[in-house]
């Protein structure tokens, strides 16, 4: 998993400029709507998974910015770690509740 | 106000915010014309100084180490705030008896997610620590590489070995751990000071080839101790917030 | 192409703040707050990129190969911890006002306040 | 090479991480670790002040790592120490020493945490104070937030309201995201961050005045800092959160904290988009109106308030509208005005919050009325509190008198002298009212307790005592610390050449062609430009004047708050600042959505404001 195949994936020498446009106005496009799901999810168990979502969004949003490493760190924490952090948070809250 | 009354009146100020914020960021170059120049010189001089590959990490180690020594703190003392609040509750808890009964009807961890999340403990652990030693060489660095063996942690409890949890992870040497990733990063710094040079200058040999393992000097050293700070502050955050549930579930095995 | 992107960013933060005005759950105003920061990630890497330019990675990539900027990133990259940092200790926070009050809801919060 | 400034970050922060490591080791020895972090402390404060004495011939620039810029263009990062800047880290390092030596005996059970937070506190606040890179300002802006987040709610026997803490991290989270988007938008428009570099960018003529571009950054990047300055409409969340923190703590929020954001907007104006706004005249009416609407409301709120370390915040709201109308005027007094201003104000105001932990520690209430006549006992404590009452009205020869005067000399620049006169004087009157009001009634049992306001009753009645009940004497470790920061606040009046040195700081700041030249190119410019004509700073007869007049009308004022209801001839039924009642509810709901409207409702009309006039 050496972080520079990542990069070689997206370089602009093997994807077209038009083609690059495309897919980062899609990708903007989803993060939008990403973040507007995450907000107008009021229940916070299924808005953690909603986030964890709109997380992984954003780590392809900026793979497709030229940030491997912000991915990587965005898939780590905005996909992964917080939405466990708010679980087990919500898990506390609702084990006091009954 | 009332919550209808606060959604207009809101809406109406972010509207005029939000015009106002276009307005500045229409003044910008333009998306994908970036105008340099601090970007452009640190690609062009940052391998030859550094002996990194990864610009981006030799600008947070390096060039703009001192941000990550105040970012590293910050993540300190988020974890240390959390186990003060958290600690504090338990405190008060443990003379509650009412409470005792919450975490029993917990479902037990099904054998297949204790074994896969016993399979997935060695890559997390090998990956973890992987990532923290190539910062200079790939897109990775202590920050990721911590998060990364936190979850190894993590996934021990997955699996039901609470037991072991503790002996791997008791919360007082977490404490401690934490402290020095995040100590040892400054006191790294220090080192140069010592030496009569500026704050956190790269004394160590920086080796002759770019992206080697053993090259870059302290860029390498700052990272594992990131990934040190790191990887204690999330065990300890995740171990605050599940420790309720895990004593609970060790009283009634 | 030009400003698209920005106006993303500043969709983002006007979502973020709309959910946190209207929010009737402690939690679900902290993840509101994480809407609100990521929109500076996409800002901060937006006013990074060069169309055509490669990451800043020169391990298998010549040097001089025109790269997007990494100051941006590594900016980013530190925001990223700030937000787990802060989302990490509000939670916390959160967690202790439900066991006082029992309640997450900041009106019914600022209620008992008095 | 000078090591100072990266000493006075680096040394509270191995502190707390060598601290927090060994505390569990030392389980048994608290006090050694205590001693240890106060002595840091103490240390910090002597590097800080060494390193005052050191700026009088320009700002000490030190770069990490050894980058020193190129071309004019930096690479790495810089601390600039100016003496403005070096003073006020001393000044937040002085207040941390004596917070810490106050809570010796304060918490019964406190763990080391406290410590090694308060010491992460204080490298937030020197990194702050010293750095020249818009980026890092915001890195120890962030660390100093979270620290104060968790030190808020950071209280071992805490039964009170808890959403304090929440709401002032929210608020001061999302002030900071903004702050973040301004500087990544000056940063996508100028290419750098170092803040000497983007001013000499963004500096550079343009006929048809500045762009867009840049009046947007600059009201993002001093949004955070407004909201951590509790600039109305931002302030809300600071009440809620004194109300809740721990006293020690109240002491560096009222005493520095606040002060910092308002010395992060006059940094961030002067050292990057002052000469690219062309100091317009707009610039001044704007803040100098938000800073005098400031002024009144915070201190009609402070009047109405029953909780003592509410009144005493919303105290704080009131001079921080002051400071910032020192700042707006544009001038060399006016920011040494506000400097000093600062400087006397912390004193006091510590004082004044030591002695609420006093009365809570001894008498286990914050509550005035309950208090009535409760504290005669505490009679060092009662003089103590009295003297920092009238230093906080501006009573000559305390610090305050001639900081406040000096912005009132200043206004005459901007032809604004009688209004910032009248309010300035009308804000002491009613704060000093408020705090000598309570000075007589819980310290002297003068008068009948003030009425009560049921609301208030009840949340003041929840503060339990922070330490363990009936403590029959105040510990030394208490009361000491109160008497010297009163002591030092008359003292400071008296520190010889201390107005022309504090003057030529403030010339220094605001000279940003002087400022670019020894950050970029390292060139000692000996004689600063200052931006107006400079002025005497003196002691003028009309500075007394105000000064002593501002305390007699607070005398009066609290003489007849404490007597009302025995004057003959009054409506039996009226209470002064009654009517107050409904607004204070209404606006200060403790909803943390609310403070959010107000957040985004300022920034827009402010917004509003500067793209029409400026554009």
């Amino acid at each position: 998993m050496n972080g520079s195949h990542v990069v070689a994936v997206v370089t602009p020498h093997e994807v077209t400029p038009g083609l690059m446009d495309a897919l980062q106005v899609t990708i903007l496009v989803l993060v939008a709507l990403g973040a507007t799901a995450v907000v107008l999810t009021r229940v916070p168990a299924r808005q953690a998974i909603v986030l964890s979502v709109y997380g992984l969004l954003l780590a392809i949003l900026f793979l497709a910015f030229q940030a491997p490493d912000v991915t990587l760190s965005e898939l780590t924490v905005g996909a992964v770690a917080l939405p466990i952090l708010l679980l087990l948070a919500l898990a506390k809250i609702r084990s006091r509740e009954k | 106000m009332t919550p209808g009354q606060r959604r207009w009146i809101f809406l109406a100020g972010m509207a005029g915010l939000a015009a106002f914020y276009l307005w500045g960021l229409a003044g910008l170059p333009g998306f994908g014309n970036y105008p340099g120049p601090y970007g452009d010189i640190l690609n062009r001089i940052a391998v030859g100084q550094t002996r990194a590959t990864g610009v981006v990490s030799a600008i947070n180690f390096e060039y703009r180490g001192f941000d990550t020594v105040g970012e590293e703190f910050i993540l300190f003392v988020a974890a240390t705030g959390v186990a003060t609040v958290l600690r504090h509750l338990r405190g008060e808890r443990e003379g509650a008896a009412s409470d005792e009964a919450v975490g029993r009807d917990l479902p037990p961890t099904s054998e297949a997610v204790k074994m896969v999340a016993l399979l997935l403990t060695g890559p997390a652990v090998v990956m973890g620590w992987y990532l923290a030693a190539h910062a200079q060489t790939s897109p990775s660095g202590g920050f990721q590489g911590g998060v990364v063996l936190a979850t190894a942690f993590i996934l021990v409890y997955l699996a039901g070995q609470y037991l072991t949890f503790r002996r791997v992870s008791p919360v007082d040497v977490t404490d401690a751990v934490e402290a020095l990733g995040a100590g040892g990063f400054a006191a790294v710094g220090i080192a140069a000071v010592a030496m009569g040079l500026p704050y956190l200058t790269n004394f160590l040999p920086l080796g002759t080839t770019p992206g080697a393992v053993t090259s870059s000097g302290t860029i390498v050293l700052i990272s594992l101790f990131v990934g040190v700070e790191v990887a204690a502050a999330f065990v300890l955050i995740v171990v605050e917030l599940l420790d309720q549930t895990l004593l609970l579930r060790e009283e009634s095995r | 192409m030009q400003i698209f992107p920005f106006v993303v960013v500043v969709w983002i933060l006007a979502v973020g703040l709309y959910g946190i005005v209207t929010s009737r759950h402690l939690v679900h105003l902290i993840v509101c707050l994480i809407v609100v920061q990521s929109s500076t990630y996409v800002l901060l890497l937006a006013v990074g990129y060069k169309t055509g330019a490669v990451a800043p990675y020169f391990f298998d990539v010549p040097l001089h190969t025109p790269a997007v900027d990494p100051v941006v990133q590594a900016l980013a990259l530190t925001d990223v911890v700030v937000e787990a940092a802060v989302s990490a200790l509000l939670l916390a926070f959160a967690i202790q006002a439900h066991k006082r009050f029992g309640t997450l809801d900041p009106q019914e919060l600022a209620q008992l306040k008095g | 090479m000078d090591q100072l400034p990266v000493l006075a970050v680096v040394v509270p922060l191995l502190a707390a991480a060598a601290i927090s490591a060994l505390s569990k080791l030392l389980r048994g020895r608290r006090r050694l670790l205590d001693g240890a972090a106060i002595a840091t402390s103490a240390a910090v404060t002597v590097i800080l002040l060494v390193l005052l004495s050191r700026t009088a011939q320009g700002d000490v620039v030190y770069w990490f790592a050894g980058f020193r810029p190129s071309h004019g263009i930096a690479i790495g990062i810089d601390f600039a120490a100016g003496s403005l800047s070096t003073g006020l880290a001393a000044l937040a390092a002085l207040l941390v020493t004596a917070a810490m030596i106050f809570s010796w005996r304060y918490f019964e059970q406190v763990a080391t945490y406290f410590h090694a937070i308060m010491l992460v506190f204080l490298a937030g606040m020197a990194g702050f104070c010293l750095t020249g890179d818009i980026f890092d300002l915001f890195v120890w802006f962030e660390l100093m937030g979270v620290a104060a987040y968790a030190l808020t709610a950071y209280r071992p026997e805490e039964r009170g309201p808890l959403q304090g803490a929440l709401n002032f991290a929210i608020t001061n989270s999302i002030g900071a995201y903004l702050s973040l988007s301004g500087i990544a938008v000056i940063y996508g428009r100028t290419g750098a961050l170092n803040m000497a570099q983007i001013g000499q960018d963004i500096g550079r003529h343009r006929p048809d005045g500045p762009e867009g571009l840049v009046v947007v950054a600059f009201l993002l990047i001093i949004a955070g800092l407004l909201i951590k300055s509790a600039i109305v409409p931002f302030h809300f969340w600071l009440a809620d959160a004194h109300a809740v923190a721990p006293t020690p703590v109240c002491v560096l929020f009222s005493g520095v904290m606040v002060e910092l954001g308002l010395y992060g907007v006059a940094r961030v104006y002067w050292s990057m988009f002052g000469q690219a706004l062309g100091h317009r005249p707009v610039i001044t009416s704007a803040f100098v109106t938000l800073g005098l609407l400031t002024a009144v409301v915070g201190a009609l709120f402070c009047f109405r308030e029953r909780h003592l370390k509410r009144l005493l915040a919303f105290s704080t709201i009131s001079h921080a509208g002051m400071f910032l109308t020192g700042f707006a005027l544009l001038t060399p007094l006016g920011l040494a005005g506000a400097a000093l201003y600062v400087a006397g104000h912390a004193l006091v105001k510590a004082s004044l919050f030591l002695c609420v932990g006093i009365v809570l520690h001894r008498l286990g209430s914050v509550n005035e009325t309950a208090l009535h006549g409760q504290g005669r006992r505490l009679r060092v404590t009662g003089v103590v509190f009295t003297l920092a009452a009238l230093g906080l009205s501006d009573l000559p020869p305390f610090a305050t008198f001639l900081g406040k005067g000096w912005i009132e000399d200043s206004a005459s620049a901007r032809g604004l002298t009688w209004v910032i006169v009248v309010v300035f004087v009308g804000a002491s009157v009613l704060i000093g009212g408020a705090v000598l009001r309570v000075a007589g009634g819980v310290f002297y049992g003068l008068g009948d307790p003030p009425g009560e306001a049921p609301e208030m009753a009840r949340e003041a009645s929840e503060e339990t005592s922070e330490t363990g009940q009936g403590r029959n004497r105040t510990p030394r470790s208490m009361i000491v610390p109160a008497a010297v920061l009163v002591v030092a606040a008359i003292g400071l009046v008296f520190v010889p050449h201390l107005g022309p040195a504090v003057e030529a700081g403030a010339v220094r700041f605001e000279d940003q062609a002087a400022y670019n030249a020894t950050v970029l190119s390292g060139v000692r410019v000996a004689h600063p430009v200052a931006i107006a004509p400079a002025q005497s700073t003196g002691i003028t007869v009309a500075d007394v004047a105000t000064g002593a007049g501002s305390t007699l009308g607070g005398l009066v004022l609290a003489f007849l708050a404490l007597y009302w209801r025995r004057l003959p001839g009054l409506r039996r039924g009226f209470e002064p600042g009654r009517g107050l009642a409904r607004p204070i509810d209404r606006f200060q709901s403790g909803v943390v959505n609310d403070y959010v409207t107000w957040i985004v409702i300022g920034l827009a009309c402010l917004g509003g404001a500067l793209a029409f006039s400026i554009r």
